[in-house]
């Protein structure tokens, strides 16, 4: 009942960015995945999301695989993906952003993980109207976060959580993350603020162009801080 | 919404000075004429306009070949006819066989195009336009035609100027079609899937919206306006590829009032033009220049709701 | 200043066309490589446009109609030599462009494109109801019969001539638009093509930046249409349709929009290819076929255009020899 | 000296700035507040990307009537929070659109560049093509190009948004370094506390479109209202 | 078979091909390639009796696909690569007016068969066979006053000054030098609407109306008259390209009777020995897909005077372009019953032999004459008929 990857390699415009990496997202646990800029992070939440081809390499979630299957079927199997950078939908309002993330639910259900998400950022429930292109750059990141949790996942993907995000909203993230494990969801997480990161995280990886160059539980990076800095450098 | 509707009002308010103007010190029974006839063409316009913008506001894509596709289910129609076909078949499987092209090139063509820019995705359905329109030319080497229906028999007179059902029909339908699709898509939640694929495929792509399903019905129905749109263009304009194939460019001009969004200004724009480009037959020296009424029309009103507008962070 | 190996080949490339396309190519053949290279000319316009600012103008051929239409009138109104006559033609079309910069002012993307778009529709309205000058009395100067004689330029009356002419012409064109990509204009559209924010916050005056790029291609597209006037000694409306700037654009697209190549290729497509369909009497309908589904594949297969394509296979090669 | 006076911006029915007065006296000031609380708006006003009501002054110098090139070429410079700067552009062409508008002759374009890039250690970026360069690296060109031609405002947006660790300290350091290579008052934006406390000496704080705070940073920090609004202290509501 | 061509000996021709070279038109709005094919299929037919003294024509022919650049390429080919003696047959909307300086510059003749532009006609070294719009519209014009009572006609055209304004304006002189009235209204091809030229039309207080538009428009513009139901509120009459074979049952029965079309050749089936023999060529050496129509009479016409003009030269100097065109140019008086006058070229500024034609009536789904050959009048045709006084043909 895990989302695994196994020696993935993925290319960009013929380049190996990320090279033969191997993961396991567990339910019930975080896992971060930390690097210097350009190791290959976004890459990796992407062609696991099925936004990439992957070049060799599989990814399953419990026993099936999901390799090279379109982002909508990944979503179908209960993997959501937060891509780095804000993407909304610009031209649509708040609400229409949320529900058509909600497609794949039934009605009823998406009424409710409407209310759920708006009850998380009741920022966003004041502007549910305003055209998402417009709004700031820390309440598209919200938006965007809302849209993966719109898919009730089982497993979630988020690329630079933070980014752009009041300390006020992390906290609040990382609780809602640690309701998220409780209720057993897997959480993948690329988080620049390493402390928040380590603060939740079960097990970390550490990418160095493209390569794991690290791989352990985050209980050991708390107590050695050391170990992370020698794996960036 | 309000934004909207004023806008609207304005076009129309433009429009219809324009009329008055162009209409100044003629006589009155003389004007009704060429103002009914004006709505009996701008009903065209619009309705090509219609199918434009409808496509657009699902997949994004500003389909070109509408009208090559439309001429190739019209001629097919005309064939049928020809072989004693029962008229209502002609019509069924001319609609069909637009409906089908649209969605070979919707399912097979369109997704290899889906991240590029909108003009490049504009500018490859021109090469799809110039295959339907070979193909039509081909098979129907140059002739004498008509494409007739039924409802050519029947006419009503309104201000002094016969009107056939045929004609009646083209503008009921494009009403029709801009309420159906209004409602379509702001109500349902397959047309707000439309709309956000239209807006970013990656994104819907990533928040599960089913795409191919979204798009098939997109240019299933896309496919189905064209094919309707083609045998009025066969039986009111000319049944000729060509003509029929590039009626495309001035329906482009009703879609661009409408800002290629706004269904209910694209109707509106359409007849206006209609009416513009008719009563511009009194007009002793721009009689000549009439059909560029679509395109100068299309730039001012585009430049005047662009008016004042500067958006600092439009770019890539 | 540098040149970069892409401007060597491409002089190279010229100055062997120079020497003996006019040689080897008979009449027929000749003939199209004039009107080849005018398209050549106006599609570098269009070409630097997208590739540099971002903007798609779909009225390059239309601005060419006007382009030739001053020149003709020019030659039969008055009695100035070819070189003062294209030059008329080039500012008066860079005028022209202006008029479209206009809406580019406040829009972009395919709102633009539509616009521009209109303009050659409206333009092509005025060229089939007028017709071109042809030694006519009046303003529009048409007469129904026989087209005055057509002054070409003293060194080029013969069709060879014409064709060295024109080709020297594209260089000249080819090196403005190089120089301005070297110096402060070209930095300030790459920067509008970022963003109109990031423009303004370089300090460029955007309005003035994106009046600069369409008269440019404003100015490209006159002398072509001059110089293709000057190749026929008359005009004819059909060539300047709406669908015909599409037709540019596009195989700009399919040639390629960043560098000399890649307009080379969208001229040849545009002129040579068509003219090989007729002399192999491929039915006009079927070569039709042929092109859209030619262009859709390239444009589908070659994000880059047929010369990144080209480069990229040139690129392997060497380096494997 | 930057002073605000009275800054609105109003977008259709909503206010997104209200009357926000604000007197930056030090050389390096923060700009702070929950998402959404006005902070980007504020500098695009001041960039004159919006249509603002109030007043904006540098050193007395009004900049109101300029517009936004002009705003540039009279010495203000900025950095987005979307880092803006052209992909198909080397990074030393990134710095001369800069220079390319100023008023100045061609050989101190020359050494504005180059100062530019010594004082970042940016050498070996220079003949890089944008878009091959890391987010890291972008956001040095984005410091590049604010610190040339002798500006009179530097504002930055999230200058550390997505940045690691060891990489947000070194960026502050440069910043910190801004006062000395030039005149410059500088602006800041971003959510990373411990940036804004280590180089901003005075910070306002919006929230919803208003003032809640201004004034030294350390003392913002401990504000209350500022606590409850951006940081999340929940306690201190009582 | 039976068919007559050429020195009709029965022996097939050999030796070195004697080039003639053809530019015909076939693409978007119109296919004008009948002409030709009828040429070349009395070429093959000459070719295979007796040729030209004993040797063959190779006839080289060029599509302009409507376009003004490859129209210039082909001549350029035709005239400078090929160095054709002639150019028979031609037939196109825009190879003329882009061809005809070089054709005069190189000193060629081209005996064209579908012309339809001002500058083909009135151009030194182009003559054509068939009429084009300005002589076919003035004879439906004078069958309009002379049979149908008509006072007061509106010319429909197309808005190409040298094909609406020159034909109309032609109707328009004749109208007034009858001391009567019509007015002229111009349709844009480009235009989807003809409503308002119809309404035009009407406007201008006309009692008949006049159609001067290729087919599929003047088809579209009938539907929107017989639409208001206008068939007899007004006499209708049209120029030739009407006049072809699936006209009348595509105007249906509404027209049946109402429509009366200037044909400029004879009528397809006329008994005529020289139309009959036409059809055999036809049927003989032609495609059978091949059309059988006005341009393709035109064709075969040029062609036959082509090649009897050629007979008729000294054998060694079929080879001389300059003497093949002053042969061409000495032509005079060539008869048959295809055209109803004479046919001659002679050296002038302008060309238009053919200026008599018949009028059919579109009648149960078919064409009937109602009247037969006569000479059209007008102030047009003034200067023609003077150059043919002192030509010795009147
Ligand atoms: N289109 C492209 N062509 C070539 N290389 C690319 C392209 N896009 C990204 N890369 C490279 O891929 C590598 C990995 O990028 P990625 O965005 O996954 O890194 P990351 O670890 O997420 O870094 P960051 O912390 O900056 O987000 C980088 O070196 C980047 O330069
Ligand atoms: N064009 C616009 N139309 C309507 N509302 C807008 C527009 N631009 C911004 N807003 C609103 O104005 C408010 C202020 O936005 P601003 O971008 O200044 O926030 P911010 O303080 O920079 O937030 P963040 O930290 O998330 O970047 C937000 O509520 C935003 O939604
Ligand atoms: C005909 C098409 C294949 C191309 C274009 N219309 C041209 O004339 O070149
Ligand atoms: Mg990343
Ligand atoms: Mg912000």
């Amino acid at each position: 009942m895990t989302l695994s990857v196994e020696e993935l390699t993925v290319c960009q415009n013929g380049k190996a960015i990320v090279k033969q990496v191997s993961l396991q997202v567990e339910p019930g646990k975080v896992t971060a995945l930390l690097g210097a800029n350009g190791a290959g992070k976004s890459e990796l939440v992407l062609a696991i999301a099925g936004m990439m081809t992957v070049e060799t390499g599989s990814i399953s979630v419990a026993g099936q695989p999901i390799t090279n299957a379109s982002p909508e079927q990944v979503r179908r199997h209960g993997v959501a993906a937060v891509p780095e950078g804000h993407r909304v939908l610009a031209s649509l309002s708040v609400d229409e952003n949320l529900r058509a993330a909600g497609a794949l639910l039934k009605q009823t259900e998406l009424v409710e993980t409407l209310k759920q998400i708006y009850e998380l950022f009741p920022e966003l429930a004041l502007c549910k109207q305003q055209i998402a292109g417009t709004m700031s750059g820390g309440q598209q990141q919200m938006l965007a976060i809302g849209h993966a949790l719109m898919a009730k996942p089982q497993y979630l993907l988020i690329d630079e959580m933070s980014l752009g995000l009041a300390p006020l909203i992390v906290k609040r993230l990382v609780k809602t993350l640690e309701q998220l494990v409780k209720l057993r969801t897997g959480v993948l997480l690329v988080e620049q603020f390493t402390e928040v990161a380590l603060s939740i995280a079960d097990s970390v990886i550490v990418l160095r162009s493209g390569k794991v160059c690290y791989s352990g539980s985050a209980e050991q990076l708390r107590e050695d801080p050391e170990i992370l800095a020698g794996a960036y450098l | 919404m309000a934004q909207r509707t004023l806008t609207l009002f304005i076009v129309t308010a433009l429009m219809l000075g324009t009329c008055t103007y162009l209409a100044w010190g003629k006589p009155s029974s003389v004007v009704g004429l060429f103002v009914v006839s004006g709505l009996a063409v701008g009903s065209l316009y619009s309705l090509g306009g219609i199918g434009l913008v409808v496509l657009f506001r699902a997949t994004g894509v500003l389909n070109l070949s509408n009208g090559a596709i439309g001429a190739l289910g019209v001629m097919l129609a005309w064939q049928l006819q020809q072989w004693n076909f029962p008229q209502i078949a002609t019509w069924v499987i001319g609609i069909a066989t637009t409906t089908l092209l649209a969605l070979v090139y919707g399912r097979l063509i369109a997704p290899g195009l889906a991240w590029r820019d909108p003009v490049v995705k504009a500018v490859a359905t021109l090469g799809f336009a110039l295959i339907v329109l070979g193909i039509t030319a081909f098979a129907w080497e140059d002739d004498v035609r008509k494409f007739a229906l039924p409802s050519d028999k029947i006419s009503y007179t309104l201000l002094g100027l016969r009107i056939t059902l045929t004609r009646l029909i083209v503008i009921l339908a494009a009403i029709a079609i801009v309420i159906a699709v209004w409602l379509y898509l702001s109500k349902t939640r397959t047309g707000l899937n439309m709309r956000a694929l239209a807006d970013n495929r990656d994104i819907s792509a990533l928040i599960g919206i089913p795409i191919v399903k979204t798009e098939t019905i997109a240019w299933g129905i896309s496919g189905l306006i064209a094919g309707f749109t083609g045998l009025m263009f066969g039986d009111l304009v000319r049944l000729e590829p060509f003509v029929i194939t590039f009626m495309v460019i001035p329906a482009i001009s009703a879609a661009i009032c409408g800002q290629l969004r706004n269904l209910g200004v694209v109707l509106i724009a359409g007849l206006c033009i209609g009416v513009i480009e008719s009563m511009l037959t009194l007009h002793p020296v721009l009689k000549s220049v009439r059909p560029m009424a679509p395109f100068v029309i299309a730039i001012i009103v585009l430049m005047w709701v662009q008016r004042g507008r500067t958006n600092y962070f439009a770019g890539n | 200043m540098q040149m970069t190996k892409s401007a060597k080949i491409g002089l190279l490339f010229a100055l062997l066309a120079f020497t003996f396309l006019p040689v080897l190519a008979g009449g027929q053949w000749i003939k199209i490589f004039i009107s080849t290279g005018c398209f050549i000319l106006a599609a570098s316009g269009v070409a630097f446009m997208y590739a540099r600012l971002g903007m798609v103008s779909l009225g390059q051929v239309a601005l060419m109609g006007i382009g030739g239409w001053v020149m003709l009138r020019m030659n039969h109104a008055f009695d100035l030599p070819f070189e003062i006559n294209l030059a008329v033609a080039g500012a008066v079309t860079l005028v022209f462009g202006w008029l479209l910069a206009m809406p580019a002012l406040k829009m972009r993307g395919l709102y633009l494109a539509l616009i521009t778009l209109m303009a050659a529709g409206g333009l092509e309205v005025i060229f089939s109801t007028y017709r071109f000058p042809n030694g006519g009395e009046g303003f529009w100067g048409v007469m129904p019969s026989v087209a005055a004689p057509f002054r070409r330029p003293l060194v080029a009356t013969d069709d060879a001539d014409y064709l060295r002419y024109i080709i020297f012409a594209i260089v000249v064109g080819f090196l403005i638009i190089e120089l301005h990509m070297r110096a402060a204009p070209g930095r300030a559209w790459a920067m509008i093509r970022r963003s109109e924010a990031a423009a303004y916050a370089s300090g460029v005056n955007v309005v003035y930046y994106k009046a600069w790029a369409f008269g440019l291609a404003g100015f490209l597209a006159g002398t072509s249409g001059g110089l293709l006037a000057g190749g026929l000694g008359l005009l004819d409306p059909a060539t300047f349709r709406a669908s015909e700037s599409i037709m540019l654009f596009a195989l700009m697209v399919v040639g390629g929009s960043r560098g000399w190549l890649g307009v080379v290729i969208a001229g040849v497509l545009y002129r040579v290819v068509p003219a090989l369909f007729n002399d192999w009497t491929i039915d006009a309908d079927i070569a039709l076929v042929i092109f859209g589904a030619a262009l859709l594949h390239a444009i589908i297969t070659a994000p880059n255009g047929l010369s990144g394509q080209l480069i990229d296979l040139f690129g392997k090669v060497g380096k494997r020899t | 000296m930057i002073s605000l006076d009275n800054l609105t911006v109003r977008f259709g029915g909503v206010t997104a700035l209200d009357a926000i007065s604000a007197h930056f006296t030090q050389s390096i000031s923060g700009i702070i507040g929950p998402n959404g609380a006005g902070k980007t708006t504020t500098m695009n006003a001041i960039s004159g990307f919006l249509d603002y009501d109030g007043a904006i002054a540098w050193n007395d110098e009004k900049i109101d009537a300029l517009n936004p090139f002009k705003r540039t070429r009279w010495g203000l410079r900025r950095s987005f929070q979307k880092e803006q700067i052209a992909d198909d552009l080397t990074v030393l062409d990134n710095l001369l659109a800069i220079t390319d508008n100023l008023p100045l002759s061609r050989d101190e374009k020359r050494a504005e560049v180059e100062q530019a890039i010594e004082s970042l250690a940016i050498t070996r970026l220079v003949n890089r093509k944008a878009d091959s360069l890391n987010a890291y690296e972008k956001r040095l060109t984005d410091l590049g190009r604010c610190i040339i031609g002798k500006p009179k405002i530097v504002m930055l947006d999230e200058p550390c948004g997505g940045l690691q660790q060891e990489e947000t300290d070194h960026l502050g350091e440069l910043i910190l370094k801004i006062p000395t290579l030039t005149q410059a008052t500088t602006l800041i934006i971003d959510h990373d506390v411990d940036l804004i406390s280590r180089v901003c000496a005075e910070t306002l704080v919006l929230d919803f479109g208003k003032r809640i705070a201004f004034g030294e940073t350390a003392k913002v920090l401990a504000d209350p209202k500022v606590k409850a609004a951006y940081l999340g202290v929940e306690e201190v509501e009582a | 078979n039976d068919a007559v061509c050429g020195l009709n000996n029965g022996q097939a021709a050999s030796g070195e091909p004697i080039k003639v070279g053809a530019i015909y038109g076939n693409a978007a709005p119109g296919d004008f390639s009948a002409a030709t094919d009828a040429a070349n299929a009395y070429f093959k037919c000459v070719n295979e009796n007796g040729g030209i003294h004993g040797r063959p024509i190779q006839y080289l022919v060029e599509n302009d696909q409507w376009n003004p650049e490859l129209a210039a390429q082909a001549a350029a080919k035709l005239v400078k690569d090929e160095a054709v003696v002639a150019m028979v047959g031609n037939s196109s909307f825009v190879e003329m007016s882009v061809n005809a300086p070089m054709y005069a510059e190189n000193g060629i003749m081209a005996m064209a068969s579908g012309c339809a532009v001002s500058e083909c006609f009135e151009s030194s070294n182009i003559v054509s066979t068939n009429q084009g719009p300005l002589a076919s519209s003035v004879g439906a014009a004078m069958y309009a006053v002379e049979e149908l009572g008509a006072t007061n006609i509106s010319c429909i055209g197309m808005a190409i000054p040298s094909v609406g304004n020159w034909s109309c304006g032609a109707v328009q002189s004749y109208m007034e030098s009858k001391g009567l009235n019509a007015s002229y209204v111009l349709l844009n091809p480009a235009a989807p609407d003809v409503n308002s030229a119809l309404l035009e039309a009407i406007a201008s207080g006309a009692d008949s109306i006049l159609v001067n538009l290729p087919a599929g428009l003047a088809i579209a513009f009938l539907s929107v008259a017989e639409e208001q139901d206008l068939g007899d509120a007004y006499s209708w009459t049209s120029s030739t390209p009407l006049y072809d074979a699936s006209v009348p049952k595509t105007l249906g029965e509404y027209w049946s009777g109402k429509m009366f079309v200037s044909a400029e050749l004879t009528t397809i089936d006329g008994a005529g020995a020289d139309n009959q023999n036409w059809l055999r060529v036809m049927d003989a050496y032609a495609d059978p897909a091949d059309p059988r129509d006005t341009f393709a009479q035109a064709g075969y016409l040029s062609a036959r005077y082509f090649v009897k003009t050629m007979n008729e030269m000294n054998p060694v100097n079929v080879d001389n372009r300059a003497l093949v065109t002053a042969a061409i140019q000495a032509i005079k008086g060539y008869d048959s019953d295809l055209m109803c006058g004479p046919y001659y070229v002679g050296r002038a500024d302008r060309h238009m032999p053919n200026h008599a034609g018949i009028i059919v009536e579109v009648r149960d789904e078919a064409f009937h004459v109602v009247r037969d050959c006569f000479e059209y009048e007008g102030p047009y045709f003034e200067p023609i008929l003077d150059a043919e006084k002192t030509l010795g043909l009147r």
